[in-house]
């Protein structure tokens, strides 16, 4: 109950956007079973939704120190290269995952180190991977789009188990096992300190260096899965447009879900439905059948409307309404005792 | 020197390649730069060019427009300058020549191949377009429906899918579902193969058949699209040599030596591929040129 | 303009944050040319009535006269208008910006536009001279202390105030220099027939300078009255709501040989404190007093590993140890209370509770979480201990008053136990109670064997619990008090020894009168 | 006495002439008055925005809609141009007026809703390319004698090189960006916002009139760097300078300035713009990275001057010991 209300304004907001959905699409909530797998248009939400909710869940923790990561999208395509060329030269899907996973946790440790130790600012120390970024997974690919036809790293992008699509599983366990991780152990307390305020932090002997590294870490490690899948998805490393500008939705997915740019208190759940969200914006303006130069004005005038309803300035005044309102009654009920 | 616009598909590397290819084949020095997509980026390598005093100058226009005062300070350099791939909207005497094909004469052939297939019947047509703005999305959709022009099929949904695998299959996906699982769609029309080969994924995850329960018509020819062809999921593609560069540095040797004026547009040929053709040769031919 | 008519007069001022009642219809009144002090516990509302009357924050309900006129300023910028010029509690200057440019924002002296910079130096240099202070104007304010920045934000508010100056605790980190050069200041803004609203929790100081008393308690206005009515023991209880035992009285001191718990040989940094000697036994209080700016802070700073000291090694019970960062300090069983609760100490947006346990917690390492009843059980014992309120562990630090944070950081570092605890200035900006609290509190601490390092401006307090007292000057530690020769005097005298300054300007008004 | 405070600013000038010089050594041919020009002329736009973005991050903001601007300016002026008789000044004034309100408009959201600067012009960004597509997907060309004339106005440096009008209106807006920067009330308030607002607002700061006024200042810029950017390429491209927020942002930080707000330079930017333009160059004359290389090494040389930086800072305070 009191974790709904905390997710309110999120989940009022994915209500309304559904509900757009259903106008513009009477069928969007339909769901049924087909080639063994479920099928429908809600489905694809939580599905095409998989690469930003991995990236999201990564990119929550750097805000939450104060930090960004703008290489996510370069490191997914980095990643969704060496899978390929994994399976292409003949490893499996396993080795491939575990490559993939470790090009991610190379990248992640690369942007920790240069914000950590070398104290360059988030921004920028990301920025650099993700120019650079791109070029390796080109230099990977040779600019090509790398196809491969390895069954179980195709499974991972489109197979399915008890009939739902494996990137909804995945992203899934993802949020649940980051999340538990977090709040069942004293690291999100720590990540939040450091954000808020890392010198009185270290003060108190947080040692911000390394969770510094960790997040980052955390970030590459999800971009990696998120490449993985991207890849496995259409069965090709696609190293040019891989995740190109998903960095950007995925932070958009990160504030529409609670957790300020400014460091300090995150919530992951909130994450994932601001994932969820954006997903359902990108998945209605495709149903809506509107030509596609609208595509971003309509989008662009619901961010608004999302963000004036959850606007803080906004919620206090109602908050300061509605306690007025409360306040004047007590004396309203004593007149009538009276 | 050659400006290339950057590396955004499998096509683009592929004639990257063969230009590079081509001039080593020939013995020049080919500086090579990658604009990133950004028409700004072009206009400074050219001047970057110009300072470096290069022979000629070889460029892959981003977009058709922006090219006066650059070409013309190019020109008053004396540097020849050949457009690959395609024209610019410049009074021609800034240019030598232009190798390019014709985004719209591309289109048509799609078109007409598929009024051809369907043969009278009607035909509900979903187009995925190229990146919003860009010239070949424009131009090969114009063609196309200049293609069609007359017939009994029609375009019923078209969205942006930006050239690209991932989002050929998102948007087919949600064409199939707004369209009743794809029942009312006839075939399919993408202004690039890769495109097509993502929604070729799509239609079989929902359990039809691309290449019969819906048509593919797609442009480029990349290998990639042979394989789908070979497998009967993709039914036409109309090629884009990637070999510009050929007709350019012969155009250019010609010009060097005695000063003949090449024709102010050599057309390169935009040939239509059908199952018909020796699929698999093309397919062996071209997949180790880089795409 | 009548002049009995008050200068500022506020009646029945609401103001009610979610779930507190901050203010409850307080009244108060101002008149021309009286220094008025504002008194109550931490929490009681008295920073949240001025933020009320300058507009900082919006009341719920009430009205503002000045000068009979009825005002409702928007915001602070309305209210330097209308010539009410405020120091805020925490300091509240821009570190990025320079000296000269927080004194004069907004008010740059300007030509054609364009802002006079050398102009605008020379003014804000002539205006702190008048404070005694010759600094470069021209350098970011927060290369300087929370003392300087104190002073400038003073002298900032006194340019500002044509009719009121409020000042919010001013004096909680000057020494005693620079308390009698601002009364100096006040008593000419009197006599210009300004309305000064003075708070502080220094209550020989509150005598000294105020014509009427207001206290609050709970957001209630408790009483006004006239200052020489009124005695010091009686003001106590009426700002507690009940009589304060046995004021600390001063300890005997023992003369006992401890056993040596921390030894620092020869430590030092290059900028920041000349090398020196001191060793601490267990259960020792040690204090350090000195003039602002004395390098106090640094030398604490330097032990704990904040700037890693580059001369000189430490040895822990006989044991060389590893002093490179506050980590490393913090697992040899040191704590560090630091100076500046704002930038150092609080983690704003965290709860009372996440801030209590957050040193704790990191010691124990991030997995391996302190359990949730753990916790608790840790919140509720120094919420009792040291009286903080509210009592609501669940709250956003921030949403504290001053006081009542400054509580909180010392209960961060009391529930990790440590050997040996450096508080810088503990006790600022801490009522009456809650200081007596904190006083009986340290001298527990080290009968328990803890042994402590104190840093504190208030005299008497070192006297009141130190065993031993080292006077630092000018980054050097130039004498060290023991036993009985532990007075205030004695330590005024060591400070100012062999400075050729007239000794007038270094008297002290020091123990309640 | 060199303060402190200016450290920042010196390293980056001195790494922007030590990387010259090492360009210059690899192709002489570097320190042609022809590529000083160009360095000018091509970073024109971008210093521009630049300029504007130096603003928003100063006080502690992000504005990533510029790009966005900068394609609609240019769109809007060609369709107008194309669609009416009006003079280009006229158009140009009208699509200053647009952008300054556009700009303005964003500030007022961030303040009075106390949302995100980030997020705020995200949006911004989205609707102002999407604008630029509803009012013309197809890339219009600009041909009007007064463009041609402006395009052929430009001082002759011996050696072939020219200092073009928008070459000049860059390095114009660069010095009154530092007047305003450095010498107004309303500079000194842009810092103050980000050293931070709730203090700012309790010291008498105009906070709501600040901040519009920043973005206003960010969305006028960037409508003039959409103005250069349309003289550049006589044309309006609702495709193009995408990503050149990223690249304003890059240029702002190299230039010294913190992203947290508060503290930097427009004079460091000016140099951060000419760095990544020198980075630019540099490839073009080495001319044989891969696409591929290309971006890697464009990466490795950011890296590279962030470094540098860091490390002449280092010196210099160990210097100060
Ligand atoms: N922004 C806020 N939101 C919620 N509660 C607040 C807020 N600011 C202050 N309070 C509460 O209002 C009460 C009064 O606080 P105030 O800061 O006025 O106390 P004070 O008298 O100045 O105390 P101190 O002597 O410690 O500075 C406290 O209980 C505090 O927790
Ligand atoms: N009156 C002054 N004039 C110039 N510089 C000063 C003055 N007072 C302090 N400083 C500088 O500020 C620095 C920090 O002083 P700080 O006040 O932190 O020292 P401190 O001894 O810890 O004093 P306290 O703890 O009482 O504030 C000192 O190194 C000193 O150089
Ligand atoms: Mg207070
Ligand atoms: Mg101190």
């Amino acid at each position: 109950m009191n974790s709904l209300k905390r997710y309110a304004p999120q989940l009022t907001t994915l209500a309304i956007v559904l509900l757009l959905n259903y106008l513009v699409f009477p069928d969007f909530f339909k769901i049924e079973i087909a080639n063994g797998k479920l099928y429908g248009t809600l489905i694809d939400v939580l599905n095409r939704g998989a690469p930003v909710a991995l990236l999201c869940v990564g990119m929550t923790l750097v805000i939450a120190t104060k930090g960004i990561d703008l290489s996510v999208g370069a490191v997914m395509a980095i990643c969704g290269a060496v899978a390929a060329s994994t399976v292409d030269s003949g490893g499996g899907v396993f080795m491939a995952l575990s490559l993939a996973l470790l090009a991610g946790l190379i990248c992640g440790v690369w942007n920790g180190l240069l914000v950590s130790v070398l104290n360059i600012q988030p921004i920028i120390a990301t920025l650099i991977l993700m120019v650079a970024g791109r070029g390796i997974a080109q230099l990977i690919t040779e600019g090509a789009i790398l196809t491969f036809n390895d069954e179980g790293l195709i499974f991972v992008g489109s197979g399915s188990i008890f009939s739902i699509p494996m990137p909804i599983l995945i992203w899934i366990a993802v949020g649940i096992i980051v999340t538990f991780i977090v709040r069942r152990t004293a690291l999100g307390m720590l990540i939040e300190s450091i954000g808020i305020n890392q010198r009185a932090s270290t003060f108190s002997g947080v040692n911000a260096r390394v969770l510094l590294i960790l997040v980052y870490m955390v970030s590459g490690l999800c971009a990696a899965l998120a490449g993985t899948i991207a890849a496995a998805d259409i069965r090709g490393a696609d190293a040019n447009n891989a995740g190109l500008w998903l960095e950007l939705d995925a932070i958009l997915a990160v504030v529409v879900g609670g957790t300020s740019l400014l460091g300090g208190r995150f919530t992951l759940i909130g994450s994932l439905i601001g994932a969820m969200i954006i997903q359902s914006i990108n998945t209605g303006i495709l149903l809506s059948g509107f030509p596609p130069e609208f595509n971003l004005i309509i989008k662009a005038a619901i961010i608004v409307i999302i963000l004036v309803i959850q606007s803080p300035a906004l919620q206090s005044k109602y908050i300061e309404y509605r306690d007025r309102r409360e306040a004047e009654k007590p004396p309203a009920d004593k007149e009538n005792a009276s | 020197g050659f400006s290339q616009i950057g590396s955004e598909s499998g096509w683009r590397a592929a004639e990257t390649t063969i230009t590079l290819q081509q001039a080593k084949d020939r013995g020049i020095d080919l500086k090579f730069a990658d604009a990133q997509q950004k028409q700004e980026n072009q206009i400074k390598a050219l001047r970057s060019f110009i300072a470096q005093g290069v022979d000629a100058i070889f460029v892959a226009p981003v977009v058709a427009t922006g090219w006066d005062s650059v070409l013309k300070e190019v020109k008053e350099a004396g540097i020849p300058v050949i457009l690959l791939d395609r024209t610019i909207d410049s009074s021609d005497d800034l240019y030598l020549t232009a190798v390019t094909s014709d985004f719209i004469y591309e289109g048509s052939v799609a078109g007409k191949w598929l009024v051809d297939a369907v043969d009278g019947k009607e035909c509900s047509v979903v187009e995925l377009q190229g990146t919003t703005g860009s010239a070949p999305a424009i131009e090969r959709k114009e063609g196309f429906e200049q293609g069609l022009a007359g017939s009994n099929v029609s375009i019923i949904r078209s969205q942006t899918a930006d050239f690209t695998r991932t989002k050929g299959k998102e948007v087919m996906e949600s064409f199939l579902k707004a369209e009743g699982g794809g029942k009312n769609i006839c075939a399919l029309y993408a202004h690039n193969d890769d495109m097509a080969v993502g929604a070729i994924q799509a239609i079989k995850e929902a359990g039809l058949k691309p290449g019969s329960d819906i048509l593919v018509v797609s442009i480029d020819a990349v290998p990639d699209i042979f394989k789908a062809m070979m497998a009967g999921e993709a039914n036409a593609t109309v090629e884009l040599t990637p070999n510009m560069a050929g007709p350019a540095f012969d155009a250019l040797d010609a010009f060097l030596k005695d000063g003949t004026l090449p024709p102010k547009w050599i057309q390169s040929e935009s040939r239509l591929y059908t199952k018909d053709d020796d699929l698999q040769a093309i397919y062996d031919q071209k997949k180790d040129l880089g795409y | 303009m009548n002049m009995d008519q008050p200068l500022l007069k506020a009646t029945k001022i609401d103001k009610i944050f979610p779930g507190v009642v901050a203010l409850d219809k307080v009244d108060f009144t101002l008149k021309a040319g009286e220094v008025h002090a504002l008194l109550g516990e931490n929490g009681a509302g008295k920073s949240t009535l001025i933020k009320c009357l300058t507009g900082a924050y919006h009341r719920d309900g009430g009205d503002i006269l000045l000068n009979g006129e009825t005002i409702s300023p928007r915001d602070t910028l309305d209210a330097q208008g209308l010539g009410i010029g405020t120091v805020y509690q925490e300091v509240n200057l821009l570190g990025n910006l320079t000296v000269a440019e927080n004194m004069m924002i907004g008010r740059q002296p300007k030509k054609w536009g364009m802002v006079q910079t050398k102009q605008m130096n020379r003014q804000t240099k002539e205006i702190l001279n008048q404070y005694g202070l010759d600094i470069d104007v021209a350098q970011l304010l927060s290369t300087y202390s929370v003392a300087i920045q104190q002073i400038i934000a003073i002298a900032r508010a006194v340019d500002l105030s044509g009719k009121v100056l409020i000042l919010d605790e001013p004096t909680a980190s000057l020494d005693a220099k620079e308390v009698q050069m601002l009364f100096g200041v006040i008593r000419k803004l009197k006599q210009k027939n300004i309305g000064i609203i003075f708070i502080s929790h220094f209550l020989d100081q509150v005598f000294e300078i105020s014509d009427t008393i207001t206290v609050l308690r709970n957001g209630r206005l408790i009483e006004s009255v006239t200052t020489v009515d009124i005695s010091s023991i009686d003001l106590v209880t009426m700002m507690l709501g009940y009589e304060l035992g046995e004021e600390t009285k001063l300890k005997e001191h023992d003369g006992v040989e401890r056993e040596t718990l921390v030894e620092f040989c020869n430590f030092g940094h290059k900028q920041l404190i000349e090398p020196f000697y001191l060793a601490i036994g267990k259960g020792e209080v040690v204090g350090f007093a000195g003039l602002l700016g004395s390098g106090r802070t640094e030398t604490a700073e330097t032990l704990f590993g904040v700037t890693p000291h580059d001369s000189g090694s430490a040895t822990f019970k006989n044991e060389n140890i590893n002093l490179s960062s506050p980590r490393a300090a913090i697992a040899n069983g040191f704590g560090f209370c630091p100076e500046d609760r704002k930038t150092d100490g609080i983690i704003a947006d965290l709860s009372v509770r996440e801030n209590i346990i957050l040193a704790l917690q990191a010691q124990r390492g991030w997995a391996n979480p302190l359990p949730k009843s753990e916790q608790d059980e840790i919140c509720k014992k120094y919420i009792k201990a040291l009286d903080i309120r509210p009592t609501d562990a669940e709250k956003p630090i921030r949403l504290l008053s001053g006081g009542n944070q400054q509580k909180v950081i010392l209960a961060r570092w009391l529930a990790t136990n440590p050997e040996f605890l450096i508080l810088d200035e503990p006790t600022r900006g801490i009522d009456v109670g809650a200081h007596a609290e904190i006083i009986r509190l340290i001298e527990n601490l080290c009968e328990d064997g803890m042994s402590l390092l104190v840093i504190s401006s208030e005299l008497d307090e070192l006297v009141a619990y130190s065993h031993r007292i080292i006077v630092v000057r000018d980054h050097e530690h130039i004498a060290e008090l023991v036993g009985s020769e532990i007075t205030t005097n004695n330590i005024v005298e060591a400070i100012a020894a062999d400075l050729n300054v007239d000794n007038g300007q270094y008297e002290l008004k020091g123990v309640i009168s | 006495m060199m303060k402190s405070r200016y450290l920042p600013l010196i390293a980056t000038c001195l790494i922007f002439v030590l990387a010259y010089a090492l360009c210059y050594w690899q192709f002489p041919n570097m320190l042609s008055t022809r590529v000083v020009g160009n360095l000018l002329t091509d970073n024109a736009f971008l210093g521009i925005a630049a300029v504007g973005m130096t603003f928003v991050i100063l006080s502690g903001g992000i504005d990533l809609s510029i790009g966005s601007v900068i394609a609609f300016t240019g769109v809007f002026i060609a369709v107008v141009l194309k669609e009416t008789s009006l003079h280009p000044l006229v158009v140009f004034g009208l699509v200053l007026v647009i952008t300054a309100i556009f700009g303005g408009i964003m500030g007022a959201i961030i303040h009075y809703l106390e949302m995100p600067p980030f997020v705020v012009t995200l949006a911004g960004m989205f609707l102002a390319r999407g604008i630029a597509f509803v009012i013309s997907t197809d890339s219009v060309p600009v041909k009007h004698e007064f463009y041609t004339f402006l395009q052929d106005s430009f001082y002759r440096l011996p050696g072939g090189g020219r200092i073009t009008v928008i070459g000049a209106a860059m390095l114009v807006v660069f010095f009154v960006g530092i007047i305003i920067a450095h010498r107004t009330r309303f500079g000194t308030n842009v810092f103050a916002l980000g050293g931070g607002i709730p203090t700012s607002k309790l010291m008498g700061v105009p906070v709501a009139k600040t901040t519009i006024g920043i973005y206003a200042i960010s969305g006028f810029l960037a409508g003039l760097a959409g103005i250069t950017f349309s003289l550049y390429t006589s044309a309006g491209y609702s495709l193009a300078a995408v990503g050149v927020e990223l690249d304003a942002i890059a240029a702002v930080v190299i230039g010294g300035a913190l992203l947290t707000g508060g503290s930097g330079f427009i004079a460091g930017t000016l140099i951060g713009v000419l760095i990544m333009g020198l980075i630019q160059t540099y490839i073009i004359f080495d001319g044989t990275l891969s696409s591929w290389w290309t971006k890697i090494v464009i990466g490795i040389l950011l890296f590279a001057f962030i470094l540098m930086q860091k490390g002449l800072l280092l010196a210099a305070s160990a210097q100060k010991k």
